[in-house]
């Protein structure tokens, strides 16, 4: 079993979800040039975060036509997990496996911060392992993590069941004070509607050890076990 | 064979908010005693500088390499697209 | 005898004679450009240099001190780190966005040109009063904003710093940026030309006009003009950045690579003379070859330029294959512009002809300049001033005070920056007094930036030292043991003999404290002419400290948030009155002057050895040093960070016969707070007393109000959240946000 | 009075580099296909609506302000006003 981590130009989270998958997790990851054409023989791809092409333009949109996007779509399509954190994230929405935009956050700052979230969905194959509404902390670090989608398309979400997981305060809540960039519905992560392609702005590769959480938490890591159940099940 | 200057202009939809816009108004110009202001809105603009035989021809590549290469979210986005002079 | 130019230098008419005399000609325009920026004070510290020579620099860790890029010091376990400091306050004063981010570019190329990859930033800022004035809230924003877009976007976590505020700084706010690198011990590459025939390679971006002049610009005083001096604003570029700093990485794995220099301050002139001169060798170059953005740059501006994002490569010859080829991988663009010569010379030719060639020994030594040093008659009357009458209501001084600038949370400002990414970052901002890094093998770094303008403003000599006191303080409070330091000294004019005095004092103080202490310098900056010509003032002076410590095991870390409801809070250190530069004296009184909190270097090691092995032995469970705001401000933050309340006799704290107000806001240096539970409080305290240092039961951890009474009166009583909401929401109302 | 519609354009200044248009051209344009682009700028362009008697007056207000606070830092950026349809 072996997960692709991909780096672009600009990538800066490779080398962390490379970590956390070989040495938390014990199962096989490579780092893998955004120019190469072939991803056969991985069961898995990770898209780290980071800033890609520096965020030119709009975060996400120049990584999406890179070469290896090709392959993470038959990926995708063939049900293999596909994973985009934060920047990877933005990357998959501009790819269109994944649907809405994420616009400048709400307080035009950048900001770095641990959050709740609440699972909301169980649908999506990084997170079939929780319970529907555990609480989870991990930390944030985006200037672009506004989650936007037209009222319409926004209920089909909901009626697909593809909103994965919201910005909730201690007790389980989505309240605006909880929402730390102007997320629609404090939308933190969604899924495609077959489940197997999931994009989050939170890092569940900074959460996955107890000595980076400042609350002695490994939440990030239960998104990495489901992962790995699924391509084990497979 | 000449070279045109065309300007894309890509801006939020309304439904997607401008929060910027809304900021720099709020905070900048009516606390600064500019109330003479009524609405801010924020755009990025785009300037190309385009090879091509005629200015419509060099909007037409223009406006299809934005829609190919997504230059905009048509999600979020709304792109208008003119030749320098319009 | 006069010699006639026809180009723009700063250099006096003395120094073009010693110019002369040393090259046993006259130079040629190209020529004197190129001794212009390289003896600018900015490059060649011909001012500082015989004053610096006081700061050791020597200690068991240290591979490397001043004179590299950046220090070297060894960490075990065939890893090393690398720590600079930089500063860009005059491009910030300007263009805080594009000044502070291109500050950030500089500082992170002087550790990648090491050969170690950055793994943290570190801020100190300096700005005018920001409650009054816009101008400083504009540069406040922006200089934030640009460090925040740098950093996060080349992925190096900005992960601990400072702010200060004085009105001295409205003006020439300062910006002083750090960084620290990690890299296995064979990896390390240095800035030196040591084989002829190896390759020169310039990398990254292209050469234009951005820039020219930066160091003669850095090497003067701001004037009105400035607004308007186009030519030394830079242009950021971290995206750049980010591919240069992996394929630099990549490239020096390979082997082959055998100098790296970054191009900073002084361009290729400055670049390539000090690896020549570093390496004993020469080296020739064909600008033809030097990838330019402007096809009309002329020789002078290729040689003085100071465009970002630009490294160069020495290579050994048969190898820039392999080398290019990581550049390509990373569609870098670059340029063999030419190679290492066995003179002395570097030598500038176009299309085959020399158009200059001058001893690389000549440029890099710029003439010292020994400046006059007189004590300021204004420190002299500061010393002496009335003391404030003693106010009624001490609880809303400590809310006043917990809202000040300078004390306030700076979650506005850390909460813009990634300090996560790398997932090293084990203490994070607002945690504890240091940022601790997670290290390879299990150990672990700290690391803090701090300084203090309003002490040494009354007293260089004190202020400077206890800068450097607070650093190591900081450094303990966490569980480190400080290894080894950078500084950055900034000052006005070092032509006026009153701040060269001042400039001489503060290195003084540094220095007695790190041979004290045994704490190696390895590695600084200096930067001039931090005064505003129009008001003719000059700021403040201005050391800014960065420290770094090590802890060998987990356990030892230590935040400073109370804990358990029941603990006991004690304090070690005696309290004096030392209220000079206080922020009571000066944000409550609008007093500046007294007496500033002064070192006994022997109390000091005692009791930073005392309060480490405590935490070592795993007896304390928070700990705090106290700083800016005295006991007050520490409990306060304490209590805040913990989220519980504490009741304190303040009569219990060592003194001899000082008013309340100075025990509660006094800012003597040596002095911790700490929580220790009932089953260690006795150990403790017999392993203060066998150390001789002073220290005293003050209180108990719990409640939600923090309570001081005085031998069974109480003084104050506050809820801890109303102490957290003027402190929390302090700077974000400050910059109009609520 | 009337409500009028000003543009303020603010980019950097002609003689400094715009890294952004270049990684837009460089990385997305011409790797798209689009070798017909020369020079990509980005600038930010904000729409506001003035209250004044006459265009003019809303631009001359529009302009001050800019100056005034800082919508734009004189030392790195160009602003150009105009009326919408100029
Ligand atoms: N400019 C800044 N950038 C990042 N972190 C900062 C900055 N200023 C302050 N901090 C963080 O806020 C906390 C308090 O800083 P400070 O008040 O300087 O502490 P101390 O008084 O112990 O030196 C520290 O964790 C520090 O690293
Ligand atoms: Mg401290």
């Amino acid at each position: 079993m072996k997960v692709a981590v991909i780096q672009f130009p600009g990538s800066n989270c490779d080398l962390d979800t490379l970590h956390v998958l070989n040495d938390i997790m014990k199962i096989r990851a490579d780092l893998v040039w955004h120019r190469c054409e072939d991803l056969s023989g991985y069961d898995g791809v990770v898209l780290p975060g980071g800033f890609s092409y520096g965020d030119r333009l709009r975060g996400g949109i120049i990584a999406a036509h890179s070469p290896i996007m090709r392959e993470v779509k038959r990926m995708a399509k063939d049900g293999y997990p596909v994973l985009g954190i934060c920047n990877g994230f933005q990357i998959l929405v501009e790819a269109g496996l994944l649907s809405g935009a994420l616009l400048r956050n709400s307080s035009l700052k950048f900001v770095c911060k641990w959050v709740n979230l609440s699972v909301v969905s169980l649908r999506s194959i990084f997170t079939n392992d929780l319970k529907r509404y555990s609480l989870l902390k991990m930390p944030i670090a985006h200037n672009e993590g506004r989650y936007f989608i037209e009222e319409g398309d926004l209920k089909e979400l909901y009626d697909m069941d593809q909103i994965v997981l919201k910005y909730v305060d201690g007790d389980g809540r989505a309240t605006d004070e909880a929402n730390p960039n102007g997320s629609m519905d404090n939308i933190a992560g969604i899924c495609n509607t077959e489940g197997n392609v999931l994009g989050l702005m939170p890092h569940p590769e900074r959460a996955s050890e107890r000595i980076l959480s400042p609350f002695g938490s490994d939440d990030g890591r239960s998104i990495f076990t489901s992962m790995i159940e699924y391509m084990r099940r497979r | 064979m000449k070279t045109y200057l065309v300007k894309v202009v890509i801006e939020n939809k309304a439904s997607a908010r401008d929060p910027e816009g809304e900021t720099i108004l709020k905070d900048l110009l009516i606390k600064g005693g500019y109330d003479q202001i009524r609405v801010v809105r924020t755009a990025k603009l785009l300037k190309m500088w385009v090879d091509a035989e005629t200015g419509e021809d060099a909007k037409e590549i223009t406006s299809k390499l934005c829609d190919e290469l997504r230059v905009y979210n048509p999600v979020a986005h709304t792109c208008s697209i003119s030749l320098d002079g319009e | 005898m006069v010699v006639s130019h026809s180009i723009f230098v700063d250099l006096t008419e003395d120094e073009i004679d010693k110019a002369r005399k040393m090259l046993g000609r006259k130079p040629n325009d190209l020529e004197l450009a190129m001794i212009d920026a390289e003896w600018s004070e900015h490059c060649s510290y011909k001012s500082s240099i015989p004053i610096l020579k006081q700061l050791p620099t020597e200690g068991p860790r240290v591979i490397i001190g001043p004179g590299y890029d950046a220090g070297v010091v060894d960490i075990g376990d065939g890893y090393v780190v690398t720590l600079h400091i930089e500063s860009h306050n005059h491009p910030s004063a300007i263009d805080p966005y594009g000044g502070a981010a291109t500050g950030i570019g500089g500082v992170l190329r002087d550790i990648l040109c090491m050969g170690t990859r950055p793994i943290a930033l570190l801020d100190s800022l300096r700005f005018g009063n920001i409650e009054d004035s816009s101008h400083s809230r504009w540069l406040f924003k922006h200089v934030v904003r640009g460090i925040s877009d740098y950093g996060n976007c080349v992925g190096v976590p900005t992960v601990s710093g400072e702010v200060e505020f004085d009105e001295c700084f409205e003006r020439n706010c300062l910006v002083d940026v750090v960084c620290l690198g990690l890299g296995r011990i064979e990896n390390l590459v240095l800035a030196e030309a040591k084989h002829h025939g190896d390759s020169v390679i310039l990398v990254g971006g292209s050469t234009g006009r951005d820039g020219i002049h930066g160091v003669t610009f850095a090497s003067r005083v701001l004037t009105g003009k400035s607004e308007t001096e186009r030519s030394a604003v830079q242009i950021p570029d971290p995206f750049m950045k980010k591919l240069i700093i992996e394929a630099t990485l990549e490239a020096v794995e390979k082997g082959h690579v055998r100098g790296l220099k970054d191009l900073g301050g002084g361009g290729l002139t400055t670049g390539l003379s000090e690896m020549a001169e570093k390496g004993g060798c020469g080296i020739e170059i064909e600008l033809s070859k030097v990838h330019l953005r402007e096809e009309d740059l002329s020789p002078i501006e290729i040689m003085i330029s100071e465009s970002q994002e630009r490294m160069v490569f020495i290579v050994e010859q048969g190898h820039e294959g392999e080398v290019c080829r990581v550049f390509e991988k990373y569609e870098l663009p670059y340029s063999i512009i030419g190679k290492v010569t066995d003179g002395g010379n570097l030598a500038v030719k176009v299309k085959g002809v020399e158009l200059a060639s001058i001893p690389a020994k000549i440029l890099a030594k710029a003439p010292i300049i020994h400046r006059r040093s007189i004590e300021p008659d204004y420190i002299k009357n500061l010393r002496e001033i009335r003391k404030p009458e003693l106010p009624s209501d001490l609880s809303s001084i400590l809310l006043k005070l917990m809202g000040s600038p300078n004390i306030a949370s700076k979650r506005w400002v850390y909460e813009q920056y990634d300090h996560e990414v790398g997932i090293r970052t084990v203490v994070k901002p607002g945690q504890g007094d240091a940022a601790v890094m997670r290290l390879p093998k299990g150990s672990f770094l700290a690391i803090k930036a701090d300084g203090d303008s309003k002490h040494c403003y009354i007293d260089p000599y004190n202020g400077a030292a206890g800068c450097l006191s607070e650093a190591c303080r900081n450094l303990i409070s966490v569980g480190a043991e400080p290894l080894a330091f950078v500084d950055h000294l900034q000052f006005g004019d070092p032509g006026n003999p009153e701040v060269f005095w001042t400039f001489s004092e503060a290195v003084r103080g540094l220095a007695d404290y790190s041979r004290a202490m045994g704490l190696p310098c390895v590695g600084g900056k200096v930067s001039f002419y931090n005064e505003d010509k129009v008001k003719n003032t000059a700021i403040k002076p201005s050391p800014v400290i960065a420290a770094i410590g090590r802890i060998d095991e987990e356990r030892w870390i230590t935040t400073m948030d109370f804990k358990d409801e029941g603990d006991y809070v004690v304090i070690v250190g005696e309290t004096r009155s030392e209220m000079g530069g206080s922020e009571y004296y000066e944000y409550i009184h609008g007093l500046v002057g007294g007496t500033v909190p002064q070192i006994d270097f022997l109390k000091e090691e005692k009791t930073l050895n005392v309060v480490k092995d405590a935490i070592r032995k795993g007896l304390v469970k928070a700990v705090h040093d106290i700083s800016k705001g005295g006991v007050m401000v520490a409990l306060a933050e304490m209590c805040i960070s913990g989220g519980i309340g504490a009741s304190i006799d303040c009569s219990k704290i060592p003194s001899h016969d000082l008013r309340i107000d100075e025990l509660l806001f006094s800012e003597t240096h040596s002095r911790f707070i700490m929580e220790a539970d009932g089953t260690h409080i006795d150990e403790l305290s017999r392993m203060m007393r066998d150390s001789d240092v002073v220290f005293s039961v003050i209180g108990r951890v719990g409640g939600d109000e923090l309570e001081i009474s005085y031998k069974g009166d109480k003084l104050m009583s506050i809820m801890v959240s109303d102490l957290r909401d003027r402190w929390s929401l302090s700077i974000p109302r400050c910059m109009g946000e609520l």
